[in-house]
């Protein structure tokens, strides 16, 4: 029909990818390289929030949902940080710089950088990959300094080859002033003269106020420890965020392999809080 | 398709060739300057037993007009007996493509040892003549793999 | 049907059998489902009647991963499969306690509706009559003419493997096995190619026929396998429909029994026994007659071989 | 209202497609099943339900999304075009198009699937009523009328006669177009089957279903009750009930690989699969009861929860007719009525 409009519309639907180039792969540990994605003109693909996600796609491979490490306020590429696990990744990890890859999005709510967590203290913990995430929100927190209190940082990882980012936690978030950054790897290892233990009793030994907020994202079996500890230390359910994933397809909640309870992982998650957590079926 | 159509078709042909005997009889046939259509793609394979039913069915999807499985002959196995659970197999799946109304001439088995070069080269000749005979396959193939 | 309930119940009582296996009553005269039967009020809702076609051996599989005994009850047909499944070590036999019932015959639903009935409210079996009360009026049928297809081609009234036999049985058996196969294959390749378009075209990819087969144990099927192209999950072009049914059909080459679940189960109707017989046919011809189930120790077609065996150029020959 | 007699039918369906595709309930192979009408098609206006739900017409169980081709080692990609094309769905049954209503709850909000929404753009939906229901369905249960179904036409056959009715502006236009073949007709015939109707479907053995506690607020008590432990135990990991349901949407989305470039295209998928949430980190559902326990939980909980209470279950009976070990949705709520959620 001449009179229909859909076909301009739909080159927007939000199932239809754009076209990225990987401008730069830096290997992190052994098994995550983090991959700068430009648009091909360059510049960014998208504008996005801290802890969004988007769908990245290897035409014939796959396609899958990964949290964009970059924060909003890098304002020239954007960046995926991902770890070496399964089909894609395998072939992600095989790219060369300058490869164009297909992304869409951003999908998914966002930590509420403008909102609850305005003004407040920060507690940051993390484990292994589960930085990815927490590393958008660690810069947007860090480049808008003056609207945020005291901000600390708790990583670990099984060794020390295995901490992500450490050239930025050293260079940047260590350097920054009111930034205290905690590491800890699993075991005794050479080289190393911080902290070793898990992450969780680390938390516990540092033992912080419950003053602040927790961001908190890693392995599952980190997640619950660190739930429990937190706990322990006076923190109350609505002070802690972290994030969900599930298996995601389409990113806007129509699919159904993220549904959980009433909700989508990809539309009303990743973020949640939580006391939102606890509403929710036991099946993450 | 009129008859100067049907001349001007090529098929794409697709050996499966045992490592130990067709493909080195492949070999001797192109060093022996004995030709055989380039339509023909050889997919090497460690013995003719190796060849899983899906190989055939994956071959035509993606646009072969006929396959053909070369193999050592009965008791000259590289393995001993790779090649008798080939040829059971090879004959039921043959069959059973038959029983869908896939033309047989499509499909075929032939052991050829190392040396027979000459016989890799007129067998894969008459195949392909006689899968020319029968035209593009549209009976097994996939559709969005025709462009 | 009461003496398998009392049986049942015995054997439960003097811890023989830790559970049943059996089909428990549905809530529409023709839809019992197999079901775990735990004690004696449990067994109060058993059924063994005309609609109770569901072979239970393959849940033995997981039934044998479980402690204790299972009772589980199979029609003859169904022994096949078990022993099928014992052959390839998917079963316990320690863990079983196999009671043969008899059977005449099972019922189809769906042979049913086809005799333009509606409204389904009541069924009851008298002798070879099916008395049916409808929404619509009252119908009546011959019993017969409402089985399943494989009933028609009975394999006979023996169980192979059993504990103990309770029930009589009756070979229900008038059709003539390999009739619709040979129809097929007296076809000119174009009419074979718009018979299988026609029955394949109609597949939903639901995988009932997998499922449901005794022969399909696998863990993880070839087709759930994001390891190949094979998890395409739907038929998107005719080819990936014979894709599927071709090399299920061939995967369970020599091990189907031909216990016709597949076709019994096929939302579409889809006579998918035509693969499976179709097989059967040709490795009876080619390589001696051969039914899958008839022992436990026998090797399968597909992993036997002779020096002699037919070349695969017969099937072009014999034309 | 019109009427037309059945024998004109052919001259109807004839008209209609002469400028749009005409999708209807046609036997082949034996069965009944939507398709697209040409004049040798075998029209069955009889059975009650297709095997497949009509679903397909907006929501093929296969479609491409776009195609990916590389040129000179770049990539490009070419969306698939959208339906741009009329068309008309003849014959769906009321519990259908309530459940087209439950799919546009889902692909018609924001952000909108805009290949689904070009197809209900484009589609009429001519609905018709039953006259003889069968015991397995239950739309009752939902609030649905079997004698009035909505949509954009609505059509009711007695005896020999089918009674024409344009609901929708869009049934107008349609209707206009094919005006000529029809009588004016009063109600008096239709009125009268209606109510006869509405007496079969008070008497058909799943219409006193309850529904009572099955609501988007009833997560915690529903989930965890231990009723799932035993009703799955049948459950055979198949798809059919997912395949064959009007209002189940969840999809895959899958490459392939043409040789000379890459598909991308969705399917149906379902929550009953092994593979359905699996990861590479793992599997959040990693037994069959809690695929099965997902299933009906979405149907009669977590969709009401997001849609006013609507449920995702239509009682078309599919699943209840094609189920391969009789298991279903009635079952399901029948063994909460009658056991409790605890118990």
């Amino acid at each position: 029909m001449s009179g229909c409009t859909c076909n301009k519309e739909h080159r927007q639907d939000t199932l239809i990818p754009q076209i990225g180039i990987i401008t730069d792969i830096r290997q992190e540990t052994p098994d995550v390289k983090t991959f700068r994605v430009d648009a091909p003109g360059g510049g960014k693909l998208f504008e996005h929030l801290p802890g969004q996600c988007a769908m990245v796609c290897v035409p014939g491979v796959s396609e899958g949902m990964f949290s964009i490490t970059s924060s909003p306020t890098n304002r020239e590429f954007q960046e995926f940080s991902i770890k070496q696990c399964g089909i894609l990744t395998d072939y992600l990890h095989s790219m060369e710089a300058g490869s164009e890859i297909m992304v869409r999005g951003p999908y998914g709510n966002h930590f509420p950088v403008e909102t609850e967590l305005k003004g407040r203290n920060l507690l940051f913990i993390a484990g292994g990959i589960g930085l990815a995430p927490l590393r958008s929100v660690i810069n947007y927190v860090i480049d808008n300094r003056g609207n945020y209190g005291t901000i600390d940082i708790v990583y670990g990882s099984r060794s020390a080859d295995d901490l992500v980012q450490l050239k930025e936690i050293q260079d940047v978030w260590m350097k920054t002033e009111g930034v205290n950054v905690h590491l800890t790897v699993d075991q005794e290892q050479e080289g190393w003269n911080g902290n070793v233990g898990f992450v969780p009793t680390y938390l516990k030994e540092l033992g912080f106020s419950n003053d602040k907020t927790a961001l908190v994202c890693g392995p599952p079996i980190m997640i619950k420890f660190v739930l429990a500890a937190l706990t322990e230390m006076g923190f109350g359910k609505d002070q802690v965020y972290t994030t969900l994933e599930l298996r995601m397809k389409c990113g806007v909640g129509k699919c159904g392999r993220c549904n959980i309870g009433s909700k989508y992982v990809c539309k009303d998650g990743p973020v949640f809080r939580c006391d939102e957590v606890d509403e929710l079926p036991d099946e993450y | 398709m009129s008859i100067e159509a049907k001349h001007k078709f090529k098929p794409k042909i697709v050996a499966f060739c045992c490592n130990w005997c067709s493909y080195a009889g492949a070999d001797l046939a192109g060093s022996s300057r004995l030709g055989y259509p380039a339509d023909v793609k050889i997919i090497r394979v460690p013995c003719s037993c190796r060849v899983n039913p899906m190989f055939i069915l994956r071959a035509f999807e993606k646009g072969a007009d006929g396959v053909i499985l070369c193999g050592c002959h009965p008791g000259d196995c590289h393995y001993s007996t790779g090649n008798y659970y080939a040829r059971r197999r090879m004959t039921l799946l043959f069959s059973m493509l038959d029983f869908l109304g896939v033309e047989n001439g499509r499909t075929r088995v032939e052991w050829v040892s190392a040396a027979e070069g000459v016989k890799f080269s007129t067998t894969m000749n008459e195949f392909v003549e006689k899968v020319a005979s029968l035209g593009e396959n549209v009976r097994l193939g996939d559709l969005r793999c025709r462009n | 049907m009461q003496e398998l309930v009392n049986r049942a119940a015995e054997l439960l009582a003097d811890g023989s059998v830790a559970r049943v296996l059996g089909w428990k009553a549905g809530d529409l005269p023709y839809n019992p489902e197999p079901a775990y039967f735990k004690n004696a009020e449990d067994l109060e809702q058993f059924v063994y009647n005309g609609f109770c076609g569901a072979n239970l051996s393959k849940y033995m599989i997981e039934a044998s991963k479980q402690s204790g005994k299972t009772l589980i009850f199979l029609k003859p047909c169904d022994t096949y499969s078990f022993n099928q499944l014992l052959k390839e070590h998917r079963v316990d036999r320690d863990k079983a306690w196999i009671i043969g019932v008899g059977c005449h015959g099972k019922l189809d639903i769906e042979q049913i509706r086809e005799q333009g009935v509606k409204g389904i409210e009541q069924v009851e079996e008298e002798g070879d009559r099916l008395k049916i009360q409808t929404l619509y009026g009252e119908k009546e049928l011959s019993y017969q003419s409402a089985m399943l297809e494989r009933c028609s081609v009975c394999k006979g009234k023996e169980h192979k493997i059993y504990d103990e036999l309770i029930g009589e049985s009756a070979e229900t058996g008038s059709g003539e096995r390999f009739g619709r196969v040979e129809d097929v294959e007296a076809m000119s390749p174009e009419a074979k190619f718009a018979f299988f378009r026609k029955e394949l075209s109609k597949c939903i990819r639901c995988n009932a026929c997998r499922n449901v087969c005794p022969a399909c144990s696998c863990r993880k099927c070839v087709f759930d396998s994001n390891q190949f192209d094979s998890a395409q999950k739907a038929n998107v072009d005719s080819f990936e429909e014979k894709m599927f049914h071709i090399i299920r059909a061939f995967h369970v080459a020599g091990r189907c029994t031909d216990c016709g679940e597949c076709s019994r189960v096929c939302p579409q109707g889809i006579p998918l026994h035509l693969f499976n017989r179709k097989f059967i046919k040709d490795i009876d011809e080619l390589y001696g007659a051969y039914q899958a189930g008839e022992d436990t120790d026998t090797k399968g077609p597909l992993t036997d071989f002779t020096f002699e065996d037919a070349e695969p150029g017969i099937v072009a020959e014999r034309g | 209202m019109y009427k037309i007699e059945a024998k004109n039918l052919n001259a109807l369906f004839q008209m209609i497609a002469a400028d749009q595709e005409l999708y209807l309930p046609v036997r082949s192979g034996g069965q009944v099943n939507f398709a697209y009408w040409h004049k040798d098609a075998e029209v069955d206006l009889e059975t009650l339900n297709s095997v497949k739900s009509p679903k397909d017409a907006f929501f093929p169980q296969s479609e491409n999304l776009y195609t990916v081709k590389r040129d000179a080692g770049r990539m490009s990609i070419e969306p698939e075009e959208l339906k741009n094309q009329k068309f008309v769905i003849f014959g769906i049954r009321p519990c259908d198009v309530k459940g087209v209503e439950v799919l546009d709850r889902v692909f018609l909000v924001d952000p909108l699937d805009t290949y689904y929404a070009a197809r209900r753009e484009h589609g009429t939906i001519v609905s018709m009523a039953c006259s003889e229901p069968e015991e397995t369905c239950f739309c009752k249960v939902f609030g649905i009328d079997c004698g009035e179904p909505a949509g954009d036409v609505a059509v009711w056959k007695v005896g020999d006669e089918f009674y024409w009715k344009p609901v929708t502006g869009k049934g107008e236009a349609l209707t206009a177009k094919v005006v000529s073949l029809f009588d004016e007709a009063d109600e008096t015939k239709v009125e009268a089957q209606k109510e006869a109707v509405r007496k079969i479907a008070d008497r058909l053995p799943y219409s006193n279903l309850s529904l009572d506690g099955w609501d988007g607020g009833a997560l915690e008590e529903k989930f965890d009750s231990i009723l799932w432990e035993e009703l799955h135990k049948p459950c055979l990991a198949c798809g059919t009930c997912t395949f064959v349901c009007p209002t189940c949407q969840c999809y895959d989305i899958k490459d392939y690989d043409t040789g000379s470039g890459v598909q991308r295209y969705r399917c149906w998928d379902s929550c009953m699969y092994s593979d359905f949430t699996m990861m590479a980190h793992g599997n959040n559902r990693t037994t069959q009861m809690q695929r099965f326990r997902q299933r009906f939980m979405h149907k009669l909980v977590y969709f009401p929860a997001n849609n006013d209470g609507m449920y995702s279950c239509v009682g078309c009976g599919r699943c209840v007719a094609k189920c391969p070990v009789s298991l279903n949705i009635v079952k399901v709520v029948k063994a909460f009525q009658d056991r409790g959620g605890d118990q």
